[in-house]
């Protein structure tokens, strides 16, 4: 039976993934599984997920101007928004109040949302962002829904938008602060 | 927390699925064994059903029952707008993401008569064939857990998180990317990306080597897969079954190469690749060989990317023009279309998804007709579904 | 001596009790089960008077294979999940009658013949068993060959008839 | 060298039956549940993790160590469950009787002149006999589970067995021709004082003269323990677990602790009928201190030969079911058959 | 009989049962949708690793499982199945409901054929958000539901209740 | 009591000690497990669906002639044993009694293997 | 790797499309009477409508006479206006059915409300045609194609199933996605989607005019 | 043990399974009767072998735990042919003199 050939390959592949993990690509000193391994132990040590990555939507409610267009874009109906009409002082000196939108109610129920981002593209002002982060788990699914408060929370977690790879005409944009 | 008028339809659906399921096994009774894989069961990737009636350990004859991951994607985008549909439809073969986007955006654009331009289509093309890899990746470590080795599996896991590390870096989704627009894409590349996609295809070049000596070489693995389902070219093309499943049976047909849709692939130099045997072992060798491939294919795609804008003229609310439009990709389960029918309006009158794994999948029956128990999970691990992509 | 004693009390109430269930019961799966421990306690007496070889003979070839050789041939046969109906009771009686009056007549001949004469457990050791073998019973011990091949292919004959039909 | 006198005396000290029996029954009901945690924490755990370029269990216990004891105490927690169809009592015999086939395998085995629970005089016949008693264990736990995937388990799983039970036996007859004995103390002392070809430089361990024999040993063993590539029986991607599928809590740990505590035994069978067991050819066999080194000794080629085993078990995807079987006929029993006459020929000739 | 099903048992016993179902969770590999390979990344994925925390992903039947991880789109016809399956684990056992789907049907809320939310069917323990959540945030999940473990009271759930932290 | 009886007696308290073993774990079990009779805990697993049909069926007859052989053949290594043990004492003439008694067996096993009795399925 | 038909494709679009007029054109000759209309968009696709009876005929004229060897999808469409106004659209919340208007059909039009879609391709030529047939209202049934096309079976066991269309000669007429009891055939425009109606749409609040108004 | 207990023992242990093979109809039950038998047999001969303090006893017996080998082999195989031609092991029911 020809059956040794490939058998010892395979062998020969699980024992060096074997030594990488115990003693890394040099020469085996003392075995540092922690060190070489894959891993990265979760509890202890986090990654920071890439800068563009959809982990929780933050608002910027200075922005919001209540318009609903990110709730009736959802193709999910996870944002509910709810606001009043109040008259700003002049922004010049003499001029007339002008009429504004208060943000009462700015939630979004995370258990149903879908993380498409179509809201936080079609924001025409800038007030709703992607925050890498993703640790939110909760025991009482009516935790999941995060109002204003715990949104703009997150909002220290967004991350500067990033340059562009060379040959792009795209315009790099400012996250508010 | 959702409307509560569900729930009592949710305990008739719950007692009416109940009665079905008594029902079918009562039609299904017969002499000899009846053996049941799934709905939940390693072997299936999820919830198919798989209803076999043995003679000792031989199959008499198997019945695949899907459905049990059916969402209704045909109805949803029915109600939904265009980039609205986009992302829900990541989620029909949850590992081929980004590919799954561009038969959709693909056949929009043809009723709206634009086109992306060329950097868009460049990028497209990239972040389709790193799906690809992704995708196959797990088909390639899965396929040998299902025949019993333990260690690929993780192997392919580990290397396939540099893809998808590339995937979220782009898109921002390691899964469901929604990241197509019709007319180009959301956004440019980040800086530095290019960089860091040819080193994770450096690795995953050595990573199909490690899975040649690892797996495609062993003895084992061959024994268990040769002469092991074969299908043969006629028959394949008469199921519908399209990509590696007919190129591993000599059907020399990929719609990179033949299909006439807007991607970058006439631009860069590749090669289809076929294996005449048409069973097991030549689906997994292909799939193998279009892994490495679609490494080289990336490196190319990223080294001749064109400067420029990546979104044509589309305006901001997109009212698709009336008329009729299919679309199909060489999608990494194989030809993944949309037909989709539109009468101007912000959704589509109609779409049809035709997704490959339901027809990869309807051979089944035919094809394990007479095999072994054993064999059942070697040939249903190399046709190779994704539930979604069989329910939608 | 005392222990022996004990010992072979035990296992002879543990043997008739195991045996009579083995006869009796209705669950055939049991009923090889309860063979087990019939032929455990075989063996145990085996070892209880030094014959160490065939003790172990007595695990290896009874327990570890004709009992598996038994469920296979039970599951083979079993044709669904109820007991065996052993509704016939009119030949239960003879039996019993034929089963005591053998029993009487060989409990007669035996006190009859054997007083309490002590055994003496030496223990008798592979070599010897060897030496006797292969010496004095040369003979039988190639004959056995000859058996086992005989039985081998009868059976696969047997079994292998009418196959597929 | 007092205390070292002192230890020799302990040891040399005529100690009473009844002391000593429980001494040794004290040390295999703990041998047996730690050699299996020590299989199932460095290979299982551990090994296969490195293979795989990760960490395996880290937070319970420094490195995860203490993980297996996790394990236990919470299926101590876990629901008994029959299920309604089962057989309740041959479903609750069932690990027993497998438990008892393991245990059972230790009265042999020797770790040193003195370190032996018992030298019989058939020592390996025993061992290889008692192994056997598992596949009732086996048939019993899938016939009463009432269960298809347990029932074809238990079937494929009692076939398998008995078909490696075989090369198993068969292979073990060459060092029986060449010791000249069952009792494996003796077989241990052959290897250590042993020559080969009259050199003596390392005694004699038999895997040097009877590669074929340990080759054949150890693939019979990886079968008989139902490791890949021969787990074709509990194969959890078509028969989901095989005849272990119904078992819940404590009882299904006991197959567990079975099927590691089998493999720890087999790994001592191996290390003492190939490797030369608890002894070094340089020593004087008779010497109190075998008895403190020959476990230390032992545990290291132990692990040695589980390394092996697994390894194996790591890497290689399973046969089927027809193709271990040819493996078994129509390759390692002529194979060990034909090693046997070499064997036998070399033994009358040399 | 049920020396902590009758909430007797000495504090320190309790914790020291905690510590160890907290430390060893045999985890059902129930693989649905998308979120099933987010998970399989979990499991099987070097970089999260999830045996480190003592997750172990053996068991392939219920009948060996304490925790099951509903991960990703449940539908009506599955349900069932979903439900038997869950009751065929022996108690205690433990529910993380994954993703979107699972959690309110997600994507496909106004689907026909799925089901709202599996909390409907069986009592969820804890909730990841994510359409698919990314690893590590089931790790966050799975941390979570370690804590709570740690310190629940067995006696309520042994009983089945809810984890009830001291 | 001879030393060869106290090494087996040793034996049957292993046995016991196995016993032992189960049944005080299980017993220990039983404080701490809960017990929570639910309706569906009790049927057959299946994947997750009605159990279909019964339990189990007739099997291929090949286990049967497999466990035969097997049975055969350890006969075979019961006498083999005892011999391998003598062997020195016996010569070329018990290398040639056996030899005999092993051609005979395996002519067995190739009568097996040309009757494609070995062939599993 | 450039191949020749995706150029010569890409320069027939501005003219037109002989293949696919070719196509057409054997169809026709195939068919004869059963051929009632086609369509050709050049470069990209041929449709045909058939009439139902020629149905099979049709695909078996498509399979030896054009190469059509490859069974790539079958469905139906249903081309009544959604009754359900602009609630499906996602737009507004209005859940009263309004009436349905009248129907238009696409491509090489159409008469009914439902329509049988086929698409058949050659991996040889590497085109694709999609053949079209009416199915009149009262009677919704058709020939099975599982004969010429194995793989069509679980394509009409769904298309059953979505729309209620009966396949004669199929052998298994059952559903293939939705547990036995589900009431309904989705995918016809009059089947509503509950979960849509009965929740309320969080997108209406009277706040503003559309912002960036406000300061002009 | 004293000789005249083994020999009691193993006559029980032959007269349970001469009930055993009389009164059971099941065909696989028969043959585990007549293990019992053989068993019982056995017992005697190892009695006589020490009592006589030889080895032939043990060497009978092994020889009478090879025919009962022999003898499962074969018996097990004609049960399994009339299973397979009657779909009854119940011997009553396969009377060949009945036909």
């Amino acid at each position: 039976m020809a059956l040794v050939p490939g058998l010892i390959k395979g062998l020969k592949v699980t024992a060096r993934t074997m030594l990488r993990t115990l003693f890394g690509d040099g020469p085996p000193v003392l075995p540092a599984p922690s060190k070489h391994a894959h891993t990265v132990q979760y509890p202890h040590v986090k990654e920071i997920p890439a800068d563009r990555a959809r982990g929780v939507i933050a608002l910027h409610e200075e922005n919001c101007t209540a318009c609903m267009l990110c709730a009736r874009e959802c193709p999910d109906w996870c944002i509910y928004i709810e606001g009043h009409k109040y008259l700003a002082p002049p922004r010049r000196e003499g001029g007339k109040p002008r009429q504004k939108n208060a943000l009462d109610r700015f939630d979004i129920d995370y258990s149903l949302c879908m993380y498409c981002g179509i809201c936080v593209e079609v924001c025409p002002f800038e007030a709703l962002f992607w925050s890498p982060e993703y640790e939110y788990s909760e025991p009482r699914i009516a935790d999941l829904l995060h109002d204003k408060e715990r949104l703009g929370e997150w909002m220290e977690t967004v991350p500067d938008f990033e340059p562009y790879e060379a040959g792009s005409q795209q315009k790099v944009l400012k996250v508010p602060r | 927390m959702t409307a509560s008028g569900t729930d009592q339809r949710q305990q008739l659906a719950y007692v009416a699925a109940q009665a079905a399921d008594a029902r079918l096994n009562v039609e299904i009774e017969t002499e000899g064994m009846t053996l049941n894989i799934g709905p939940q069961h390693p072997a299936t990737h999820g919830t198919l059903r798989l209803v076999a009636r043995l003679d000792g350990e031989q199959v008499v004859e198997a019945e695949p029952i899907m459905g049990y991951m059916h969402r209704g994607y045909e109805k949803l985008a029915e109600v939904r707008t265009y980039p609205q549909i986009t992302t829900l439809i990541n989620r029909i073969d949850w590992l081929g993401s980004f590919a799954n986007e561009v038969p959709f955006i693909l056949a929009a654009e043809k009723l709206m008569e634009v086109e992306a331009p060329p950097r868009a289509q460049w990028i497209r093309t990239a972040l389709f064939e790193l799906s690809r890899i992704a995708n196959i990746t797990l088909f390639l470590g899965d396929m040998a857990v299902q025949l019993g080795a333990v260690t690929p599996v993780f192997m392919a896991f580990r290397d396939r998180e540099f893809v998808l590390n590339q995937i979220e870096a782009a898109t921002g989704g390691r899964f469901h990317p929604n990241f197509d627009r019709i007319g180009g894409l959301k956004d440019d590349l980040p800086r530095g990306w290019i960089e860091d996609t040819k080193q994770a295809m450096e690795k995953m070049r050595n990573f199909c080597d490690e899975f040649e000596e690892l797996v495609l070489g062993n003895e084992i693995f061959q024994a268990r897969c040769r002469g092991i389902g074969i299908v043969p070219p006629e028959v394949g093309l008469a199921y519908g079954l399209s990509g590696a499943n007919v190129r591993a049976s000599g059907v020399d047909w990929d719609l990179r190469r033949d299909g006439q849709e807007a991607l970058a692939y006439d631009q860069i130099d590749w090669r289809v690749w076929t294996h005449p045997d048409g069973d097991s072992f030549a689906r997994y060798w292909v799939r193998l060989q279009e892994t490495r491939e679609a490494t080289h294919m990336v490196d190319q795609l990223l080294d001749g990317l064109p400067p420029g804008p990546i979104m044509a003229k589309v305006p901001r609310i997109i009212k698709v023009p009336g008329g009729e439009a299919y679309a199909a990709t060489e999608n990494p389960l194989g030809e993944m279309g949309y037909y989709i029918v539109s009468k101007g309006d912000l959704v589509p009158f109609r779409v049809k998804i035709r997704s490959a794994s339901f027809s990869n999948m309807s051979i089944t029956p035919w094809l394990l007709k007479g095999v072994y128990v054993p064999d059942i999970i070697t040939i249903l691990a190399s046709l190779y579904f994704i539930l979604g992509d069989i329910d939608r | 001596m005392i222990a022996e004693h004990v010992a072979f009390g035990i296992i002879a109430a543990v043997m008739v009790a195991s045996a009579l269930r083995v006869v009796t019961t209705r669950d055939i799966v049991h009923a090889a089960l309860y063979l087990v421990i019939v032929l455990a306690g075989v063996a145990a007496l085996f070892l209880l008077v030094g014959a160490e070889f065939t003790g172990i003979t007595q695990v290896l070839i009874y327990i570890g294979a004709v009992i598996v050789l038994f469920l296979f041939g039970i599951m083979l046969t079993r044709s669904d999940f109820d007991q065996d109906a052993e509704t016939d009771h009119k030949r239960k009686f003879p039996a019993v009658l034929t089963a005591l009056l053998l029993l009487a007549v060989m409990i007669g001949a035996l006190v009859d013949r054997f007083e309490d004469i002590e055994l003496d457990p030496t223990p008798q050791t592979t070599a010897q068993v060897s030496d006797e073998l292969f010496s004095q019973y040369i003979v039988p011990f190639e004959a056995v060959s000859v058996l086992l091949l005989a039985a081998l292919i009868g059976a696969i004959v047997i079994a292998r008839r009418e196959e597929g039909g | 060298m007092t205390g070292a006198t002192a230890v020799s005396g302990l040891l040399a000290a005529e100690v009473p039956y009844w002391a000593s029996s429980i001494i040794k029954l004290g040390v295999v009901a703990l041998v047996v549940p730690t050699a299996a945690l020590i299989l199932g924490y460095v290979f299982l755990m551990k090994m296969m993790s490195f293979m795989q370029s990760r960490l395996g269990p880290m937070e319970a216990g420094p490195y995860g160590t203490l993980q297996l004891l996790a394990d236990g105490l919470k299926f101590l927690q876990k629901e008994d469950i029959f299920p309604d169809k089962a057989d309740r009592t041959v479903f609750a015999l069932a690990p027993l009787v497998v438990l008892i086939s393991t245990f059972l395998i230790y009265v042999v085995i020797p770790a040193g002149p003195d370190a032996v629970v018992a030298q019989l005089d058939v020592g390996v016949f025993y061992a290889l006999a008692v192994s056997s008693l598992s596949v009732v264990g086996i048939l019993m736990a899938g016939w009463a589970s009432a269960n298809k995937y347990a029932l074809m388990g238990g079937l494929r799983a009692a076939g398998q067995l008995i078909a490696y039970e075989l090369p198993l036996v068969l292979a073990v007859m060459g060092v029986v021709i060449q010791a000249g004995t069952l009792d494996l103390q003796k077989i241990v002392s052959a290897q250590a004082t042993g020559e080969i070809f009259g050199w003596g430089g390392i005694g004699n361990p038999f895997i040097l003269t009877q590669f074929a024999g340990f080759f054949i040993f150890l693939v019979a063993v990886q079968a008989e323990l139902t490791q890949p590539p021969f787990d074709m029986p509990v194969a959890e991607s078509e028969i989901v677990g095989g005849y272990q599928v119904e078992y819940t809590g404590f009882r299904f740990l006991f197959f567990f602790m079975g099927e590691f505590g089998t493999a720890f035994a087999f790994g001592a069978l191996a290390s003492v009928l190939f490797l030369g067991g608890w002894a070094l050819p340089w020593g004087d066999l008779g010497h109190w201190g075998f008895n403190i080194a020959g476990p230390v000794i032992m545990l290291v080629k132990v692990l040695a030969v589980s390394a092996l085993i697994f390894w194996f078990r790591f890497t290689y995807p399973r046969l089927r079911e027809d193709q271990l079987q040819r493996l078994a006929w129509k390759f390692l029993i002529p194979l060990s058959l034909v090693n046997i006459v070499v064997t036998g020929v070399f033994k009358v000739v040399l | 009989m049920g020396l902590v099903a009758s909430g007797k048992a000495p504090k320190p016993l309790t914790k020291l049962l905690n510590l160890s179902r907290k430390y060893s969770i045999w985890m059902y590999q129930w693989g649905l949708a998308c979120c099933a390979i987010e998970m399989g990344a979990v499991i099987g994925s070097p970089r999260y690793d999830v045996m480190r925390l003592g997750v172990i992903p053996f068991p392939a039947s219920p009948r060996q499982a304490d925790l099951v991880v509903i991960s990703g789109t449940v539908t009506d016809k599955m349900v069932p199945s979903i439900l038997r399956l869950y009751e065929q684990m022996p108690d205690p056992k433990y529910v993380i409901s994954m993703g979107s789907c699972a959690n309110c049907g997600g994507p496909y809320w106004d689907s026909y054929s799925v089901t709202k939310g599996i909390d409907q069917i069986i009592p969820v323990d804890v909730y990841v958000p994510g359409c698919p959540p990314r690893p590590e945030a089931l790790l966050e999940g799975i941390v979570l539901l370690q804590e709570r473990i740690g310190n629940e009271d067995p006696a309520v759930r042994w009983k089945g209740g809810p984890i009830v932290v001291d | 009591m001879s030393e060869f009886l106290r090494d087996y007696l040793l034996v049957a308290l292993f046995l016991m000690l196995a016993g032992a073993l189960v049944f005080g774990m299980l017993g220990l079990g039983s404080l701490l497990r809960p017990s929570r009779p639910q309706p569906q805990k009790y049927i057959t697993y299946e994947s997750g669906v009605d159990p279909v049909g019964l339990g189990w069926s007739q099997s291929n007859i090949r286990y049967y002639v497999f466990a035969l052989l097997f049975v055969m053949f350890d006969v075979e290594a019961v006498f083999i044993f005892p011999w391998a043990t003598r062997l020195e004492a016996y010569g070329t003439f018990g290398l040639v009694e056996m030899a005999i008694f092993i051609f005979i067996l395996a002519l067995g096993l190739v009568y097996a293997w040309r009757k494609g009795v070995l062939r599993w399925i | 790797m450039s191949s020749t038909e995706t150029g010569a494709d890409a320069e027939a679009g501005a003219q037109p499309d002989r293949r696919r007029e070719d196509w057409a054109d054997k169809m026709a000759d195939a068919l004869g009477e059963g051929c009632l209309e086609h369509h050709i968009i050049p470069g990209s696709d041929l449709w045909v409508r058939v009439t139902r009876d020629s149905w099979t005929g049709a695909a078996t004229a498509a399979r030896d006479r054009l190469g059509c060897a490859f069974f790539d999808w079958l469905s139906a469409i249903d081309w009544l206006p959604s009754p359900y106004g602009r609630d499906m659209d996602a737009q507004e919340d209005n859940p009263e059915p309004r009436a349905a208007g009248a129907t238009e059909q696409g491509y090489a039009g159409g008469e009914t409300r439902f329509q049988m879609v086929m698409r058949l391709y050659s991996v040889t030529d590497h085109l694709g045609i999609t053949i079209k047939a009416d199915l009149p209202d009262g009677d919704l049934s058709i020939d099975t194609l599982i004969p010429i096309f194995a793989g069509a079976n679980w394509h009409e066991r769904e298309a059953w199933e979505m729309f209620g269309i009966r396949f004669n000669g199929h052998p298994d007429l059952r559903n293939i996605y939705l547990p036995g009891e589900f009431e309904g055939n989705p995918l016809r425009k009059d089947f509503p989607l509950l979960a849509r109606r009965v929740k309320p749409w969080p997108g209406i609040v009277d706040v503003e005019l559309f912002p960036g108004e406000e300061d002009s | 043990m004293l000789l005249n207990e083994m020999l009691l023992l193993g006559a029980v242990l032959f007269c349970i399974g001469v009930y055993g093979v009389l009164a059971r109809r099941n065909g696989v039950l028969v043959l585990m009767s007549i293990e019992l038998i053989l068993n019982a047999v056995n017992i005697n001969l190892i009695a006589f072998g020490a009592f006589h303090d030889t080895v032939v006893g043990q060497i009978f017996a092994l020889f009478v735990i090879t025919v009962a080998a022999a003898e499962v082999g074969i018996g097990l195989a004609i049960v399994l042919l009339l299973y397979r031609n009657r779909r009854s092991i119940d011997l009553d029911q396969v009377d060949l003199m009945k036909g």
